[in-house]
């Protein structure tokens, strides 16, 4: 593949990216946030990663359908939603963002970068170094996930049953039950 | 292409990340800024990988992975936001200061 | 029970068992009477101990018993333990026996308090005890510290007792907070000497300029402690405690600890002339500075505290003239007269229901008891030549004399002068003249009060002749001499004694007016005391007491008060949004990795 | 079974705990208290047998080494979660009876990730470590959802997302530099391979950010206050020493054993501005506070400074003594806050002025807040007296003149709000003057906490020597 690929993915993920960031609509937020993602795919294949791009599309399916059903429930419900950044936060926001490009392209290009001829990593070198060398971790990352799920559930479970009744429920006047959690 | 590139163009997107996380009142459109940052330093991790043959390509399923987990728990929050503030902007949230 | 170390160790931990005993047994101590008698009980075996202890050290000789308190790979860092010398064991018999009589007295003292409140003020007091006693046994620098801060947190307590005044609650805020920032001087002094040394140990071989340093930052610590100008303005506010509080905390004990501090550290501090010479300067102007202000007072316990002030000026000046032993008879005889005096007027204040001097007068009919033994405190403190605080005050002076700079000794010869005349105006005002309206009614105190001050008594005319034992005892040399000194001191309390009572003799008495104003009248001294006392002396006074109030207090308060408006003012950059958070975030880091481009 | 096994033994038992504790939960749906009780016993177990199994070893590939270093940390990691759970046993029963199960999950597993943190010898295992140990926090710092209070389930899930919004943007960070750490160094193994260049400093500080969150440094630290005011007050008594405990292991960790100690003018200047900016921050936002939790909170934040003061002397003995002072503060303001908690409970609120009278409502609670409170000043004869002095000892020693002085200034300032809560427990009347009941399980956590920092107080000695040997491997072995 030639330069100008890269340049092409390159061009659209920073659009994309910029969009993600400006679009005041949620659901289109979320779309340009996909396909800045489908696009780093790319950018992936292009740099002999092709099992990491494989696995950003579909890890990225999963993860963007869900977000995208947040923005449309929160946004079709809401004309809050609407309010997005005001114009003092906005300047705030491009002083930061231009400082850390700033300072990192700085760093950049003040290093002599290393370069080296190495081959990059084989899918199959890749899960051997998954099971063998990054073992600990990868026994730590299936627990992380498993605490996350534990955690997701148990902050999103609407309803559970909280005092009893046995017990000093009478001090414990007011639990909040919102329209969502009538059901 | 060169690793200085890439580089940049992930210091580009973390900025850009940067800058959503700042601005963007949504908590949805907050996470959205997050995944963008992650990106970008998983970009520069396959980079690295290409051009200078550092082992980095694990780290990109690691950070993948971590992620994945803080976005679940981060929407189940949002979700208790929404349901106690009937809103999900996070200014809605700030009765704790001073 | 011959064994120093078992007694010292006694005089130590009983007053602390009382203390966490009366901690622990609510009941007791909720009922007031018992716990006072734990407490006393207490101290009674501590000064048994501690007096036993005194004649023990006299056959045998210094001890002391030390055990690893803190090691870092097998090397002890610090050690903690008891320490016996002239100094320490001779102070700790004074401390015991100024304890008890303080107790004692607040026994019938305190007596209107509800049970509970009476109950924790003696638990207060039983670990006030220990604080002081950890410190004075103190084998190094490092517990001393230690005792230091508890005996600053106990007091800390005391001050607060009437919690529910809000000028005592102020009063004993301000009081923590003098100190403590004065503390901090002990603090980074302890760290200096021990990142120098390796050691916190009393008698450490010093580089000149760290010997400088630390023990400048510890008469740092010593000023806020002893009430030393300009942060001396704690103490007339720490009046506001019960008035015993003041006479164990503000005359005999917690004040005197920076002055032992001193005379413990003396070889530290005899490797830094330098810092002596700052000693010498503000332990004189003190001495005046406070003297003054003690002149214009109109509560009895503010002119007794100011007097604290002053004498401290001279023990901290004689510690800078080079004498610890000049400083220490100083603080051991002040300490007798001076808790006497407190007690004696908190007998009067019981007496009258009031501070002020104007609500007294004539009390020497009411109380011959506390009037006697008032007025040999006052002649005490006063410098009257036969009295303890003669011989020590004479020792003080004795020490600055013939030295190339007379200044300090002419400051604290003129500091005699005002002493003796404001005890001679205190004693006028309150138990002679008519006797006034609040007054009428007051009755001479209990056994429980008047004994103790006439154990007091004893010390305040005596304890001058134990001056060569002390000194022995030290390692000092001391011997009366007659000279420039003695009688130039004693002409200066005795002029001013007669002045005093010449001035506010008159007003009260009819007969000793009369016969003074015929004396006027053949000479010219109305005239000279009308311009000389009037004019001069109460102007400067009151003009000290502006700069005083405003000045210095107004300082040390805006510093104070900065600190929470400060602390109030930041208050809005916690907005409570995530957004903003979010930007110190972001910032921070960019802040950080900034520093990697540097 | 592989020979390095057992070098992973305690955290293998905690993860097995936590796997027991969700079946029992989903088989027998115990109720009641006895499920915390034996989640106690159980790491208390493993509590006894980190002082009889061998854990000296080295992992494959080198990923994890346990020495004496790692062994202290995984004791405070153990002690801290037995004495929170422990305080949290009777609110979980009281207030969410069907969560109980997944609340002592969700602590175990971030336990496990606490005790990998300081035996982590690679940048992966490392970092997953870490984010194992803060996912489940923001969960639990959530789990006052539904209480009874009528503000609290707002607050509730202001905490959560505050410290989830901090926390997820610190790791993006973290992430950066990482990836550019990595990259530039050719290997994952903390230290190694690392060529001194202006993008290794940035990467390496980026992490430091990140990392930093989790220890309440400034200008990381404003969840803080916000997050213990909405979450459950037992859970803070955990979160405000164990995950600051975890975050300065892994500090540690990065900063020591990257490799160029000789980097120590890079971050050590670094260090010494994140900690005068926590001492101050942390003080005199402490001042005009109201509300107790917010008071603990911003009084963390300057008690982190303190630490990173002695980590920022970079030796051996101010390793050991930001170690002491870490387990110090364990003690401390866990049983602080447990108080807080009890008082709170029955004292219709956290605020310091509903606080006034504890003291004679409960002589017991009253004198365990004061010890505490005096701890946290400094004071002697408690634990925190020594923490203070050791670590600006040993800052003063390495020549941080400065900030020593800054610190002894700012600890002055912090006495005067301890002291002021503790005058109105003790000094001022209350309201009532009814006897004040807390469970059992509460009543021992404060217990053990209060036994700690008194015998501590009057004999460190033990503490030091065990900091000492943890500082000591640490350094011979990094």
């Amino acid at each position: 593949m030639s330069d100008a690929w890269f340049w092409l993915l390159a061009a659209g993920l920073c659009a994309s990216a910029v969009s993600v960031v400006r679009s005041r609509d949620l659901v289109r937020a979320v779309l340009w946030l996909a396909l800045g993602l489908l696009l780093t795919a790319g950018l992936y294949a292009y740099l002999d990663a092709p099992f990491l791009a494989g696995v950003q599309v579909l890890t990225y399916v999963g993860g963007v359908a869900t977000l995208m059903v947040f923005g449309v429930m929160v946004t079709r419900r809401h004309t809050s939603a609407s309010a997005e950044a005001s114009n003092d936060s906005n300047a705030v926001g491009v002083l930061a963002a231009l400082g850390v490009f700033a300072l990192l392209a700085t760093a950049i290009l003040k290093t002599d970068l290393p370069e080296s001829s190495a081959p990059t990593q084989t899918t199959a070198e890749l899960g051997r170094a998954l099971l063998d060398t990054y073992l600990l971790a990868f026994e730590a990352v299936s627990l992380l996930l498993l605490a996350a799920i534990v955690g997701a559930v148990v902050i999103a479970r609407r309803r559970d049953v909280e005092t009893r009744e046995t017990r000093g429920s009478a001090a414990l006047p007011s639990i909040r039950v919102g329209r969502t959690e009538a059901d | 292409m060169t690793l200085v590139q890439c580089l940049l163009l992930a210091s580009a997107l973390f900025s850009v990340g940067v800058y959503g996380l700042i601005t963007r009142r949504q908590a949805v459109a907050m996470l959205l800024s997050i995944e963008l940052m992650v990106n970008a330093a998983n970009l520069a991790l396959v980079a690295f990988a290409k051009y200078a043959g550092a082992p980095t390509q694990p780290l990109v399923l690691f950070t993948l992975a971590i992620t994945v987990a803080e976005v679940a728990v981060g929407l189940a929050l949002v979700m208790l936001l929404y349901r106690r503030y009937d809103d999900t902007l996070l200014d809605a949230a700030s009765e704790t200061k001073g | 029970m011959n064994d120093p170390i078992f007694l010292a160790a006694l005089a130590l931990f009983v007053p602390i068992a009382a203390a966490l005993f009366l901690l622990v047994a609510a009941p007791v101590r909720h009922r007031g009477a018992p716990a006072a008698g734990v407490c006393v009980t207490a101290s009674v075996v501590a000064l048994a101990a501690a007096v036993r202890l005194v004649f023990v050290h006299a056959a045998q000789g210094d001890a002391r018993w030390t055990t690893t308190w803190i090691s870092a790979a097998g090397k002890p860092i610090a050690e903690v333990g008891l320490h016996l010398d002239g100094a320490s064991v001779s102070m700790l018999a004074v401390v015991c026996l100024v304890a008890l009589c303080v107790q004692v007295f607040s026994v019938a003292y305190m007596h209107d308090e509800p049970p509970r409140g009476y109950g924790r003020y003696f638990s207060f007091h039983a670990l006030f005890l220990f604080s002081m006693n950890l410190f004075v046994l103190a084998p190094n620098l490092l517990q001393a510290f230690a005792g230091w801060e508890l005996v600053g947190l106990t007091s800390y307590l005391l001050i607060g007792f009437y919690f529910a005044k809000p000028s005592a609650a102020k009063a004993a805020v301000k009081a923590f907070w003098m100190t403590k920032l004065a503390d901090m001087g002990f603090l980074f002094g302890l760290l200096w000497l021990f990142v120098a040394t390796g050691s916190f140990e009393w008698t450490t071989k010093l580089a000149p300029e760290v010997a400088v340093g630390v023990t400048l930052l510890f008469f740092l610590a010593v000023v806020g402690k002893s009430a030393q100008f300009p942060l001396h303005i704690w103490l007339p506010d720490a009046m506001e405690g019960p008035t015993p509080v003041s006479a164990l905390l503000h005359a005999a004990t917690m004040v005197a600890a920076g002055v032992f501090l001193v005379v413990r550290a003396d070889p530290l501090f005899a490797q830094a002339d330098a810092t002596r010479e700052v000693m010498l300067w503000i332990g004189s102007f003190t001495a005046v500075f406070a003297a003054c202000l003690a002149l214009v007072q109109r509560d009895i316990k503010k002119v007794l505290a100011y007097s604290t002030c002053s004498q401290l000026g001279y023990m901290v000046a004689a510690l800078g003239a080079g004498s610890a032993f000049a400083g220490y008879f100083h603080l051991g005889t002040h300490a007798f007269f001076k808790a006497l005096l407190f007690l004696a007027a908190g007998s009067v204040i019981h007496a009258v229901h009031s501070n002020d001097l104007a609500d007294m007068g004539g009390l020497r009919k009411k109380m011959p008891l506390t009037t006697l033994t008032f007025v040999i405190g006052a002649l005490s403190l006063a410098g009257i030549p036969g009295f303890a605080g003669f011989f020590s005050k004479d020792l003080v002076l004795a020490t600055l004399e013939g030295r190339a700079n007379w200044i300090p000794w002419a400051m604290l010869m003129g500091a005699a002068f005002l002493t003796a005349f404001y005890m001679g105006r205190v004693v006028c005002m309150t138990f002679f003249g008519a006797l006034s309206h609040k007054a009428e009614h007051a009755h001479e105190a209990p056994l429980w009060m008047s004994g103790p001050l006439l154990v007091l008594a004893v010390p305040s005319v005596g304890a001058g002749f134990l001056g060569g034992w002390l000194a022995h005892s030290l390692g000092a040399h001391y011997e009366t001499h007659v000279g420039l000194t003695p009688i130039v001191a004693s002409t200066m309390a005795i002029a001013g004694l007669l002045g005093s009572i010449a001035i506010y003799g008159r007003r009260r008495d009819a007969s000793v007016a009369g016969a003074i104003e015929r004396l006027d009248k053949a000479s010219m001294v109305d005239r000279a005391w009308e311009l000389g006392y009037r004019r001069a002396l109460l102007g400067v006074s009151g003009l000290l007491g502006w700069f005083d109030r405003y000045v210095i207090d107004g300082l040390m308060n805006f510093t104070g008060y900065t600190t929470i408006e400060a602390g109030a003012a930041v208050r809005g950059a916690q907005t409570g949004r995530m957004r903003h958070y979010l930007v110190a975030v972001v910032v921070g880091a960019v802040l950080l990795a900034l520093m990697g481009l540097l | 079974m592989n020979s390095w096994i057992h070098v992973l033994s305690l955290d293998l038992a905690v993860v097995a705990i936590a796997a027991a504790v969700m079946l029992v939960d989903a088989l027998l749906s115990l109720r009641g208290k006895s499920l915390g009780w034996l989640v106690v016993a159980a790491l208390t177990g493993v509590l006894a047998a980190s002082f009889f199994v061998d854990v000296v070893g080295v992992t494959p590939h080198g990923a994890y080494v346990s020495d004496a270093w790692v062994l202290f940390f995984k004791r405070v990691f153990l002690v801290a979660a037995i004495l929170g759970i422990l305080g949290s046993i009777d609110w979980l029963e009281q207030r969410a009876s069907r969560r109980q199960a997944e609340y002592y999950a969700l602590v175990l597993f971030s336990l496990v990730g606490m005790m990998l943190l300081p035996g982590a010898r690679d940048w992966v295992l490392l970092v997953v470590a870490f984010e194992l140990m803060g996912v489940p926090l923001y969960v639990l710092a959530g789990y006052a959802k539904n209480d009874g209070e009528p503000d609290s389930p707002k607050l509730a899930a202001e905490a959560a997302l505050k410290l989830f919004v901090t926390g997820a943007a610190s790791s993006t960070f973290t992430f950066f530099g990482l990836a550019l750490l990595v990259g530039l160094s050719g290997s994952t193994m903390i230290g190694q391979g690392v060529q001194p260049s202006p993008l290794a400093s940035v990467g390496l500080l980026m992490i430091i950010a990140g990392f930093g969150f989790k220890l309440g440094a400034v200008p990381f630290h404003f969840w803080v206050p916000d997050t213990y005011q909405g979450a459950p007050t037992p859970f803070v008594s955990f979160l405000s020493v164990a995950p600051k405990a975890g975050g300065l292991a892994a500090l540690c960790v990065i900063l020591m054993s990257t490799g160029w100690i000789g980097s120590h003018e890079l971050w050590g200047p670094a260090i010494v501005l994140l900690s005068v900016a926590s001492m101050a921050v942390g003080n005199l936002f402490a001042l005009p506070q109201t509300d107790s939790r917010r008071l603990l909170g911003f009084s963390g934040i300057a008690q982190i400074g303190y630490v990173l003061i002695a980590l920022a002397a970079a030796t051996e003995q101010g390793l050991a003594m930001a170690l002491f002072f870490i387990a110090a503060y364990v003690f401390t303001n866990l049983g602080l806050f447990l108080v807080v908690h009890a008082a709170a409970e029955n004292m219709g609120g956290h605020g310091i002025a509903q606080m006034s009278g504890l003291s004679r409502r409960s002589p017991w609670l009253g004198g365990a807040l004061l010890v505490f409170l005096l701890s946290l000043a400094g004071i002697p004869f408690v634990i925190g007296f020594w923490a203070k002095l050791f670590v600006f000892l040993e800052a003063y020693r390495a020549g941080l003149i400065v900030p020593v002085l800054i610190g002894i200034v700012l600890a002055v300032v912090g006495l005067f709000y301890y002291l002021s809560v503790a005058r109105s427990t003790f000094m001022a009347e209350g309201t009532s003057d009814a006897r004040i009941h807390s469970g059992l399980a509460l009543r021992a956590a404060i217990g053990i906490c209060l036994a700690a920092v008194v015998l501590f107080g009057l004999w460190p000695d033990p503490l030091v020597e065990g900091a000492n040997a943890a500082a000591r491997a640490f350094m011979a072995g990094r």
